[in-house]
This record gives structure tokens, sequence and C-alpha cells, in this order.
């Protein structure tokens, strides 16, 4: 039962770091490959905030979300100038960048082993008490998505995917909603990084990879790009079947090949049969 | 051969997940303890091992001593009369793989007692063992990790009384200067002082550089160690065979200073193999077992994997019966086990000797050691 | 629309690309209330005058005024702001919006389109949008396909749609690169009625690129025709329109083939 | 004294970066594919010869003879199963580079999971080195740079001596041409990936040979080659590849030398200010 909740606690995550990556790569068409680094700019925040300056989890988090909100705009206004493959790249490097960072950081920083003393408000320190809250933190985020894709906003951000130099004569600037939904998509990753450290209890360089950018990459893809549902199904579905996997008495060694593979496979066959996903309403830009 | 056992392990495995898996379905995780009950069945004990990436070739060494203490302590009669059954979980020597494979084993197939390895995994897992209120037990050489909590407990050397035996060579030989490489992981933080130490006392100049697990071209890390012009290099870390790839491009890059280690690594094969003959002459502070008592599992061990275990394959078949012992002085729940563990004194180490539990940690002997030939492999004990 | 300007002038425009002229020394005016027209054939320069005018490009000489104040050297979104609009030749709508959408895109309204205010307290301003663009989309014979998404329109649809787009901003100045080329004929008239309308009841001022003379005939007071990068006649559109060297030069080629 | 052994070690390195960095230069010039699986067949090189040499017992030149054979195999293979058909159904350049993702993580598992992740070497010995005063050169490293100098000259005939060759240099200068899919494309098509991928098969087996090679070793190869790619430029392939692959090697063994923990940094920092100051590469 626990562990039902606990990946209850997972698949929420992945689905508020699904919510913002989609709100970037799928509403907006810009191809980030390195969610990840914001992610775990959120959690080291967040821990960071918790543990060394006992500011409250709730808050710590927010600061999570902000910080990772404002880094992201940091790090994008450079590569704002930047179009196709050059940007994909530049991005994939600004998580290996970031890896680095965290890793060098980590082993001469007291509590980055794991994080020791996450002190958590009585209310969610209880297993369910956290699922509820985490739940609860992901439903917001979906309500925030779902007013976002029928508002005015939502559809600037398509208009700017689609056409951003027709957006241009109409007096509207495509850049400034890149901006602007490259911040939200940060802050989206800000949080899922806090509440995935409060998930685990701990954090390490090696949960921001660039496997989980990738990671997302599939979860937007299977579930479905610009799409709501799409960034709920594809962390459900691809969450469920791995951690299913144990269950059905695979060895365990086999079940992070296995995973990598499969995401791998669903990769290359959506390319080929279905780039828009399961639900999803947009192909992968050109 | 090694992963053959390891599909072994994991057929027993299976059956357990089954079981477990109805019982999910079914309700809660309390069931798992009252299913236990029953004579006869079985108690599962946890393993979370690296069975693959950088320590994943030890790890799968590991594997065969912990099963080989497992059929002979269930020939002797288990615990009270019920046997004890293995659930293994690869860790990847992560500790997102460690803390993941914990919750698995903790949270379906119930175990009250978890054998685990690696600073990097057991520092993540701590905070669990508490939540869970599950003992784990580990040869993590980090002193002070497992001292300042309740359910975590080692048995090892630690570098504190290995690092000094070698610092006594290192005065004999009146080294000046030692240059130190370790993994760039938390480990550090306990290793690098301690080696410090060793080489302030001796009035050394020291340095030290960290190196990637996982890489594989270390030279130009290896060009810092050369341009500092040690008379002393040491190395420790994972005990992963980057540390031998490291020996053996010191010496691919006409270093011929003398190698020296805080731990008994070298007696793992693929570690051996890893460092091939730059690892003669190599002279290291580790676990001293007495090769005659140890004897009932060299000998299984040789008879299934064709050479010897290695130190930590000792530990594992120790740790085995520690909890054993626990959990049949005290029950088998996880704060029983806990009990039984911090209190347990004159415990028969399979390398001779008794043991005490001392602030969780248990006090081994350690001895001096050369490599003779690492192929064959050969070593001597030495006094410096 | 705020700020009332009467005239949008480009003197003596030029622009260049790697070495080639696309066109020199060209100058006209447009005036609210009027419909200036602009033929000529392919490759005479006109798409790249209307990027010139929208600061797509920087002219390598010549200026653009709007009355007084100069527009070259603002940027596309700032020349906009100001009131000076375009539609494309080649469409360029939002595929994946619906027909409404791509209108409302246009709207020079800002609520609800901040990333700090698509929440709450835009639903008024997106009602009254909502119905111009319906307004509009109506005059267009659109209505019935407003909620469709734009790339399964026939081209013809999705070129009005983008002229709809390019009016919602509300400029002052549209620049309609060929509004009628690919539409069907008999929706013709409805947009050369539009653009009357546009002229005489809104006071807008509008640069008619066309290819279709009948179209230039039928709304244009003034007209120039480019070719070869030059304005070889200017003045009022009849006048233009008889010119002998229009005739030869370009209106001739058109009505031989 | 380490600036000079740190040189001549960047030197090494830069003949594997150079090798697999021509391969992907050539395929991302002419087909405008970013092939990451380039780095799967680079280590697919390497573990057909490990396992081969190591664990079947072949000899070296054997080993070494079917592994590159795989390699180039592999890599047209990728391009007629999966490249093709998806640029068939109209998917553009990003659908390819992420199912290009999808096979590199495919066989990542795959060599997980057959190797369990832990170092492949191929050899036992330890290798033979000259004292150059205080410099330690490797007898391998040397013969590697000649091996690597002798393929350049050949890639060279082949791209200005054959039919071929001047197709793919029309196919660089030409963008309309390049991402098409046509018959004549096809032949041209298929001999880019083969020698492409042959050398990537080639730096494979070097690697697995010297220090070894892990499932994540593809990719960490590939990502150097790329920025050695734009750091010589895509216009400037041989040249280019060459002169950037020396650059990156001799920055990679010196930031290892100074800066070991900030290796990766040190590159992907490079790549970013790169693509945003010189995009067009340094030499390019």
């Amino acid at each position: 039962m626990e562990h039902l909740l606990f990946i209850g606690n997972l698949i929420c995550v992945w689905i508020i770091f699904s919510l913002g990556a989609n709100l970037v790569i799928g509403y907006t068409g810009m191809m980030a490959m390195g969610q990840a680094a914001y992610l775990g700019v959120g959690a080291y925040t967040a821990a960071g905030l918790n543990i060394f300056f006992g500011v409250d989890f709730f808050t710590a988090s927010l600061a999570g979300a902000v910080v990772a909100a404002v880094v992201a705009v940091l790090t994008f206004l450079p590569l704002l100038r930047l179009d196709g493959f050059y940007f994909a790249l530049a991005t994939l490097g600004l998580n290996f960048v970031f890896f680095d960072l965290f890793h060098n950081l980590a082993p001469r920083v007291e509590g980055s082993e794991g994080l020791y003393g996450l002190e958590m408000p009585y209310i969610i320190s209880r297993p369910v008490g956290l699922f509820i809250a985490i739940l609860g933190a992901t439903i917001l985020c979906v309500a925030i998505c779902w007013r976002l894709d029928r508002s005015p906003f939502g559809r600037a951000l398509r208009a700017t995917r689609d056409k951003p130099e027709a957006l241009q004569s109409l007096g509207k600037d495509p850049r400034k909603f890149q901006i602007s939904v490259w911040a939200l998509g940060g802050a989206f990753s800000g949080l899922a990084g806090a509440i995935y450290a409060a998930t685990l209890f701990y954090i390490d360089p090696t949960l921001f990879t660039l496997n989980t950018s990738i990671a997302v990459l599939v979860f937007i893809g299977v579930g479905g790009l610009a799409s709501i549902p799409g960034s709920i199904l594809g962390p459900v579905v691809l969450v469920a079947f791995t951690e299913g996997l144990r269950f059905i008495g695979l060895p365990s060694t086999l079940t992070a090949p296995i995973q990598s593979a499969l995401y791998g496979l669903l990769l290359v066959l959506l390319m080929m049969f279905r780039r828009q996903g399961l639900v999803g309403n947009y192909d992968f830009k050109d | 051969m090694s992963r053959l056992a390891g599909i072994r392990a994991h057929a027993s495995a299976r059956i357990s997940l089954f079981a477990s898996l109805a019982m999910l379905g079914l309700a809660a995780s309390a069931t798992t303890a009252l299913a236990q009950a029953a004579k006869g069945e079985p108690v599962k004990i946890g393993v979370t091992y690296p069975l693959s990436g950088p320590q994943g070739a030890w790890g799968q060494l590991l594997l065969p001593a912990i099963e080989i203490s497992v059929a002979q302590r269930n020939e002797a009669g288990g615990i009270n009369g019920r046997p004890i059954q293995i659930v293994v979980e690869d860790t990847k020597g992560t500790p997102d793989g460690g803390v993941s494979s914990m919750r698995k084993l903790v949270q379906v197939d119930g175990v009250p007692a978890i054998l685990t390895i690696f600073t990097n995994v057991v520092s993540a897992q701590i905070p669990l063992a508490r939540q869970f209120q599950v003992p784990i037990i580990s040869p993590v050489e980090a002193p002070g990790l497992v001292t300042n909590t309740q359910y975590a407990f080692a048995h090892s050397p630690l570098p504190s009384r290995t690092v000094p035996i070698v610092g006594e060579v290192w005065k004999k030989q009146n080294v000046k200067r030692i240059f130190a490489f370790y993994p760039n992981t938390p480990i550090v933080k306990f290793l690098s002082p301690i080696v410090k130490g060793e080489a302030e006392k001796l009035g050394a100049t020291y340095d030290e550089a960290l190196f990637k697990l996982g890489d594989s071209d270390f030279r130009g890390l290896i060009t810092r160690a050369k341009d500092f012009g040690p008379d002393a290099i040491f190395i420790m870390g994972h005990g992963t065979p980057d540390e031998g790839a490291i020996m053996k491009q010191i010496r691919e890059l006409g270093i011929q200073t003398p190698l020296y280690g805080g731990c008994a690594c070298i007696t793992v094969k693929s570690y051996r193999e890893a460092a091939g003959k730059a690892a003669d002459g190599l002279i290291y502070g580790g676990f001293k077992y007495d090769r005659a008592a140890a004897a009932k599992l060299i000998d299984a061990y040789r008879a299934r994997m064709g050479f010897d275990p290695d130190y930590a394959s000792l530990e594992a078949y120790d740790m085995i019966n520690m909890i054993a012992d626990s959990a049949a002085k005290n029950g088998v729940s996880g704060s029983a086990i806990r009990e039984g563990l911090a209190n347990l004194k004159g415990f028969k180490s399979i390398g001779g000797g008794l043991v005490d539990m001392n602030d969780n940690q248990t006090v081994i002997s350690v001895g001096l050691y050369k490599v003779i030939d690492a192929g064959k492999p050969e070593f001597q004990e030495i006094t410096p | 629309m705020t700020s009332r300007t009467s005239s949008l002038t480009a003197t003596n425009l030029s622009m260049r690309f790697g070495g080639v002229d696309v066109f020199s020394d060209i100058s006209f005016a447009v005036r609210t209330g009027h419909v200036t027209g602009c033929i000529g054939p392919n490759g005479a320069g006109k798409s790249t005058l209307v990027n010139v005018i929208c600061g797509v490009y920087c002219p390598v000489g010549g200026q653009v005024f709007l009355d007084e104040r100069l527009l070259t050297g603002a940027s596309t979104v700032e020349i906009v702001r100001r009131g000076v609009s375009r539609s494309f030749q080649d469409v360029r709508i939002f595929p994946t919006l619906t027909a409404l959408e791509n209108v409302q895109a246009a709207m020079p309204t800002r609520h609800g389109e901040e990333v700090y205010s698509f929440l709450f307290g835009y639903q008024a301003s997106e009602r009254t949008n909502r119905a111009v663009a319906m307004g509009l989309l109506d005059e267009l014979s659109l209505a019935d396909v407003a909620g469709r998404t734009a790339q399964d329109l026939p081209f013809g649809q999705q070129k009005l749609i983008a002229l709809a787009r390019t009016i919602a901003t509300g400029a002052q100045f549209l620049l309609l690169d060929e509004p009628a080329a690919g539409v069907e004929l008999d929706l013709i008239p409805r947009i050369t009625a539009l653009v009357q309308r546009l002229a005489q009841q809104e006071q807008r001022g509008i640069l008619l690129i066309e290819h279709n003379v009948d179209v230039i005939r039928a709304v244009a007071e003034d007209a120039f025709v480019l070719q070869g990068g030059r304005v070889i006649a200017h003045g009022g559109c009849q006048q233009v329109l008889n010119d002998e060297r229009v005739i030869k030069e370009y209106l001739g080629r058109i009505y031989d083939a | 004294m380490g600036s000079i052994q740190t040189l001549a070690i960047g030197l090494g390195m830069a003949g594997y970066y150079a090798l697999v960095a021509v391969g992907f230069g050539l395929i991302f010039a002419t087909l405008r594919i970013f092939h990451v699986a380039h780095g799967t067949v680079f280590v697919t090189g390497g573990y057909v010869f490990f396992f081969l040499h190591r664990l079947y017992g072949f000899d070296l030149a054997t080993s070494a003879a079917i592994a590159v054979a795989c390699a180039a195999i592999l890599g047209v293979a990728i391009d007629r199963v999966i490249y093709i058909p998806i640029m068939r159904r109209g998917g553009g350049m990003f659908a390819v580079f992420i199912a290009s993702l999808g096979v590199a993580l495919i066989f990542d598992a795959l060599y997980l999971v057959l190797t369990k992740g832990v170092l492949a070497i191929a050899r036992t010995d330890s290798l033979q080195i000259w004292n150059v005063g205080a410099i330690a050169l490797r007898q391998y490293d040397m013969a590697m740079v000649v091996l690597v100098l002798v393929i350049f000259l050949l890639l060279y005939l082949w791209l200005h001596r054959t039919r071929t060759g001047l197709e793919i240099r029309a196919l660089t200068d030409n963008e309309m041409l390049a991402g098409t899919v046509g018959m004549n494309v096809d032949r041209t098509r298929n001999s880019i990936f083969l020698i492409a991928s042959a050398m990537a098969g080639l730096a494979g087996v070097l690697t697995a040979y010297d220090n070894g090679i892990n499932p994540d070793s593809g990719n960490r190869t590939l990502f150097i080659a790329v920025v050695a790619v734009i750091l010589g430029g895509v216009r400037n392939l041989l040249a280019g590849t060459l002169l950037g692959s020396v650059a990156l090697g001799i920055i990679t063994a010196f930031a290892m030398f100074l800066y070991p923990e900030w290796v990766t940094f040190c590159i992907f920092a490079m790549m970013i200010v790169l693509i945003l100051f010189r995009p067009k590469g340094l030499f390019g």
C-alpha cells in the first residue's frame, strides 16, 4: 500500500514535470532537451533551503519553483537567437553543464549524499498525508495548465509555435511569449523537483541527467504534444508499466535496461507512425 | 558463472514476488509479517547490491558468498528452524537505485533487514532505514557514517585503522610527497582527511585528485600526479575497476612510484584484472583473516566460481549470520533485529576471532599486505 | 485607433541583396481613407517592398515615414504598434489554430495574454474580441468555418482568414500582399467591398499589392507600377492603368497570356 | 613538464575524436541528419571486438575486421530501417533526431544487459612506452596517429577523386538536394553511412583495446565529436574536423589535467559558447 502511494507520488512528479515540458515543447514548439537541469535546480533549492536554513517545506518548494524559473530565464536569454538543432543542442549541453555543477558541488557539501533531516510539516510527514499534498499540487498544476490552454496566452503560445514571424507582423513579439513560457516551464520543473526530493527523501545528481530529460520527452511524446490529457497519460502509462515490470518477477538487473530500451523503441515508433502521440494535438516540429 | 548465480537468486525472489503481489492487491504491507509467523515459513532478508554499472562486477562476485552463507546457515537450522531466503535487488551502485530497491524490498517483500554496500548507496538508505525501522548492514568503510544513526550497521575495517598502518610504511621509507586518488563521490569527505592527516603526521606534502566513476581514460588526471613527483601514490574508493585502471595507466605514463591502498580491494577479481601487472608491489592495509578458519566459505566459493572469494565476501558471509543470530535471539521484526545487532557480543567471524558491535560498527582485525603477483593472485602479509 | 495619422510615406527606398538591386528609388504615399494600388510582374520586388516597410529588412537607402515620424529602423513589432500591419502573399496562417482563433490572436488587446494574467479577468475583453472577430469572418463569408482548424481549410479561405487577421490588428495602415490571389472568383467582390469599407468607413490607409488589375481598378484611387525594381508609372488609378508604357510593359503581357 | 605530457595525451585522444567526428560531420553536412546513434555505432564496434577477442578468443586482426564490418552494416541499417522510412512518412529533421536518440537508448540497454555496464577492456597486457626525457609516449598512440592521418588521406582521395565523392561534395554544397530521398541519392547515402560507420567502428575497436568502453562511452564520445565538428566547421569537413578534434583532444586532456572534476562542464560550456558565437566553426 505504501509502495503504491510512493508510485503515485512518482507519477505526480512526472506529471508536473511533463506539463512544464509540454508547455515549452508542445505548446510553444521549442525543442528543449535539457529540462532536467531545472528539475535539479528546484530540488536542490528546496532541499537546501529546508535543510540548511530551516525554511519550512511549503515555502522551500515555492522558492524552488521560483529559483528554477529565474535560472531558466537566465539560461534561456542567450539561447533566444538560436533555432533548430543548435537550440536543441545548446539546451542539451546545458543539461550536462548543470549535471557537473550538481555533481561537483555535491561530494564535499554536508548532506549531499542524501537529504538528512528534510523537515516536513506534521501534516505531510505521513505517507498518506504526503500523497494527498502531492496530489493536490498536481491537480493545481493541471488546473493552471487547463486555464492556460483556453486563455489568450495559450492561444498566443500556439501562434508562436506555428508561425513566429506572422505573429510578429501582427504586432506581438514571439520572443516575449517564448521567455514567458520558458519561465513557466522552469517553474513547473522546479516544483516537480522539490516534490521529487520530498518523495525520495534524498537527492543526488544522477537524478538530473540527460536521461531524465529524454524521459520527459518520451512521456509527452507518448501521451501527446500540446495536450494536457497527454501530459497526464504519458507518465501514468509509462511509470505504471515500468514499475509493473518489478511485479511480474523480472530480475531487477533487467528493469533499468528494459525501461531504457522501451523508451528508445517508443521514440522510434512514435517518430515513424504517430508523431503527435496518443492524444496529442501537434507534431514534432520540423 | 556469476550470471547463473544471479539468475538462481532471482528465481527464488520471483516466487516471493508473486506472493507479495497478490497480497498487495488484498491490502497493507502488515500482512507479510503475519504470513511469516507460520512454521517453516522462510525469513526474507533483503540484499541491495550493485549488479550492473561500475561496481556491478564486484556485486556479482559478492552474491555467491551470500548464497553460500545462507545455504550453510539453513543447513545448520536457519533461524530457529525457519530457513533464510534472500531477495536481491540491483542498486546499480547509485543512491537512486539504492533507495528505490530498498523501498521495494521493505514495502513489497516486507524484509525485516537489508544487506547493502557502498558509501553513497548506504548514505541515501540511512534515512529510509530509520523511517521504515528496518536495519541495514554493510561493509562501508566510512568512519562516522553509521554511528550517528540507530538503524545502520557496519562490519569492516575502517580506513582510520588501515591507513595508519600504511602510514607506518611511509614513515619507515621516509616518504615526503604523497599523492592520492579518490572517486568524485561523497566518500572523499571521509577518506581525504584521514590520508591527509597521516601525511601531516609525517610532515609530508600532500595532494589529491578526484576521478569520475565510469570514465575510462584517466591519463590527464595522472599527469597531475606525475607533475607532483610523489614518492607514494595512494588509491582508494569504492573498489571499482576504475581504481585498477588508474594503476595501469599510472605505469603507462612512466610513473614507477610505489602504490598504496587502504583496503583489500585488490582481492576482488574484477579490480585485479583491470590493474593487471601494474598492481604488483602494491602495499595495502586491510581485513586480516585466517584462511583456515574461513575454509568452509573459501572452499565452497572456489568450487563454485573457480577462484578465491575477496575480503568483502567474508564480511558479507558474517553479516548474514549476524542478522540470523539477532533474529534468532530477538525475533524477526526489523526493530528486534536492530536490537540484536546493536548488542551483538562475541560474534564468531568467518575470518577467525570474535567481534563485538561497538557504536553500530564492528572492530575487525587489520593487517598490512604486499601484492607479490596480481595475476596468480599472490599476496603476502608484511610488517612495516 | 487613438493616434490619428494621415499618411504613410516612402521616400527613395532602395534595397539590395548580395549586390543585386531588388528595387531602387521608390517613393509613394498611402493616405488614410484611400486605397493605393501597387502592380507589377513577379520578381518586381513587391513583396520585398512590404518587408522593407515593415522592418523585416533594413533598406540600403531611403526612409519610411508615418506622417513626420521616421519608421525605418524600428522593429516589426514596433511598426505594427505604431499602426502599420501587413499580410503575407504566402498566407502564413497559424495552421493549428481555428479560423476564429487566428483572428483573435491578432487583436491588440493584452488582457489574458501575459504570463501573469492568463488565469483570470479577461473574459469580458475576450467576449468583445470574439464578437469583433466573428464580425470580420462573417463579412468574408467565413462564419460557418470559424471553429475549424485553419490547416484543414482550402487555400482560398486561409487567405481570407489571413486578411481578416491583418485587419484585426486595428492598424491604421494595411499593406495587403495579393489578398485576392488564389481566392475563388466569387469571393473577390467581397474582398473588394471589405477593402473599400475599411478605407471609407474606418478611414484606414491601404496599400493593395495585386496581380489582378480588376481588383485594383475596382478599389484603388491611386496606383503605381513596379517593374524591374523601378516605378514606371505613378498617379491616379485610371491614369496609370491607361499609361502606354504600363500597357506595353506589363498589362499587355497579362492580356496576351 | 606536465603540460607537454598532457599535450601528448591530448594528441592521442584526438585520434579517436577525429575518426568519430569526421563520420558524424559527413552525415550531418550531406544529409542534415543529427545522427546521435553514431555513438552507438562506435560502441558497437568496440563491443563486437571485445566479445570476439576477449570472450571467444579470436585474434586481434580478425576481431577488428569483423567489428568494423559490423559497425558499418549497423550504420547503414539504421539509416535504411529507421531514418529513411521516417523521412518517407513526412518526418522532418527533428523526428529523425529523436528517433536517433531512441536507437541510442535501445543499444545502450542492450550493452548494459550484455556487459552489466562493466568497463570492457580488450587487452590484458600493459602497453609499451617510450620515455623521452620525463615524457612517456605510448607506442600505441603514435601508431594510431599515423593510422588516422592515413585514413584522412584516403578520405580526401575518396572525396576528390571518385564519382561518389563528387556527389557527396555536391550534397554538402547544395542544401536543396540534402534531405531529399530519391533513387539517385540512395546509393550515395549508403556509401556515406557505410564509410562513416566503419570509421566510428574502427575508433570503437581502438578505444576498446586501449582504455576500454562502457555503454555510456558512445554518447560521451559522440557529443565530443559534435563539439569537434562545430569547432572545425561543417563546411570544411576534413581539415576542419581534424583541427577541431586536435583542439578538443588537447582541451580535454588539459581540462582533465587542470580541473579534472570539470571536464564535462568544460566541453559542453565550450559547445554552448561556440553555438552562440561561432556556429560556423572557428576554422570555417
